[in-house]
């Protein structure tokens, strides 16, 4: 009963981990629950505008609608820099 | 006439000179073929450079930018490479080549795919400087030349 | 830095991707290259293509080109090699590559040369086809695609 | 006391030649007299706008304007068909 949560670019520098497994107690995670186990200053980072989230490969329109369930992958991805 | 596409994601080094070759090769009968190399400075005081990606999305997402390509401008052959891990300068980071009947449809189609890697596609780059690595986020023309395309 | 420059025309066949390594090593530290290959087009019934010039207008014209072009955009170095004479389908007509700092004016020069060398530069092509040779003149296109620079 | 004159792409079709080397017996010539010499086809041929005329190498800018002398070239020069 674990989500995987991916931290791309700097947010992995502040997370110090490109990714952790979370205990999903409950079976399923919202966008709050998610910011509460993230800690305090990787939400506030996490947040803003400019930072997406993936839920297994797909870009949501709308991260504070997240629903993920055990199993499920998020991926956090600030602001991209191109190639 | 079948569209020769070839869309890559590459860890190590590459020689644009021998990709560029074999995609000539692919599309007999073009009119003309565009090529962009992009290279990691030098002389700017840039030591490395690492790109870091997200599997589920980048490579999708470079075969939706081909898609877009093939279907704004008249072509007959894409390649689009780009490096991701650790770079020194003067390595190669993205080769993008379109061939084509004419030439604006071959030098468009990769002023576009480069517009649209640059601010939109899924990489996130740091540059290590004498002072330690730092994440390099996009420049505001990257934006305004990828407003360019209406979207 | 110094600019490198590499203007010339051609009578016999050449390689782009020999020219390009070249180039591309003159120019240590650039950001980006672009590069455009024009060949003869075939599977349109073109058995063979001619280019005449005149010497005294062909080269300097291309070289007030190359001037025109460090001028309008922040370039490292500019390559152009316009082939002259007999070719048949799949060679290569032009080369023209812009190295730069930033890939725009790397981009926009390719295509301010192609542009102008299209329309303005001084050479005259024929085709043989299956009944025999004919002049060719600028497409319109040619003519609009020059206007978008503003002459 | 020659001029030399070059016709460059169909040009050279309809004189039958890529140059001539004209008589000039009075030294000079301008472009009425250039005209009546090339014969009336060629005459009509590059009357037209579209055909440009240079000087040792360099295009005038009005091909009415012509003054040319013995020992120097004049180039033909019809619409360029580019590269």
């Amino acid at each position: 009963m674990t989500i995987r949560v991916v931290f791309l670019g700097r947010l992995a520098d502040i997370a110090g981990t490109d990714a952790v497994e979370l205990a999903l107690p409950e079976g399923q995670i919202d966008w709050d629950g998610l910011l509460g186990m993230i800690g305090a200053q990787m939400a506030e980072v996490v947040h803003a505008e400019t930072v997406k989230l993936a839920l297994n490969g797909a870009v949501l329109p709308d991260k504070a609608a997240l629903v993920a369930s055990a199993g499920d992958e998020i991926a956090l991805l600030p602001p991209v820099s191109g190639g | 006439m079948p569209q020769m596409r070839d869309i890559r994601l590459l860890g190590e080094p590459f020689l644009p000179g021998a990709l560029i070759g074999q995609f000539t090769q692919a599309n007999p009968g073009l009119g003309g073929v565009c090529t962009f190399v992009g290279e990691v400075r030098g002389g700017i005081g840039v030591e490395a450079l690492e790109l870091s990606h997200y599997e589920p999305l980048t490579l999708p997402g470079m075969n939706a930018l081909a898609d877009r390509a093939f279907a704004r401008f008249d072509l007959m052959g894409l390649l689009m490479v780009h490096r991701i891990g650790m770079m020194v300068p003067g390595e190669p980071i993205v080769c993008v080549s379109a061939a084509a009947a004419h030439r604006r449809d071959a030098i468009d189609a990769v002023d576009f795919c480069m517009d649209h890697l640059k601010s939109a596609a899924w990489f996130w780059k740091r540059e290590k400087r004498r002072d330690g690595w730092h994440w390099i986020e996009p420049r505001t023309e990257d934006h305004a030349d990828r407003a360019r395309w209406g979207n």
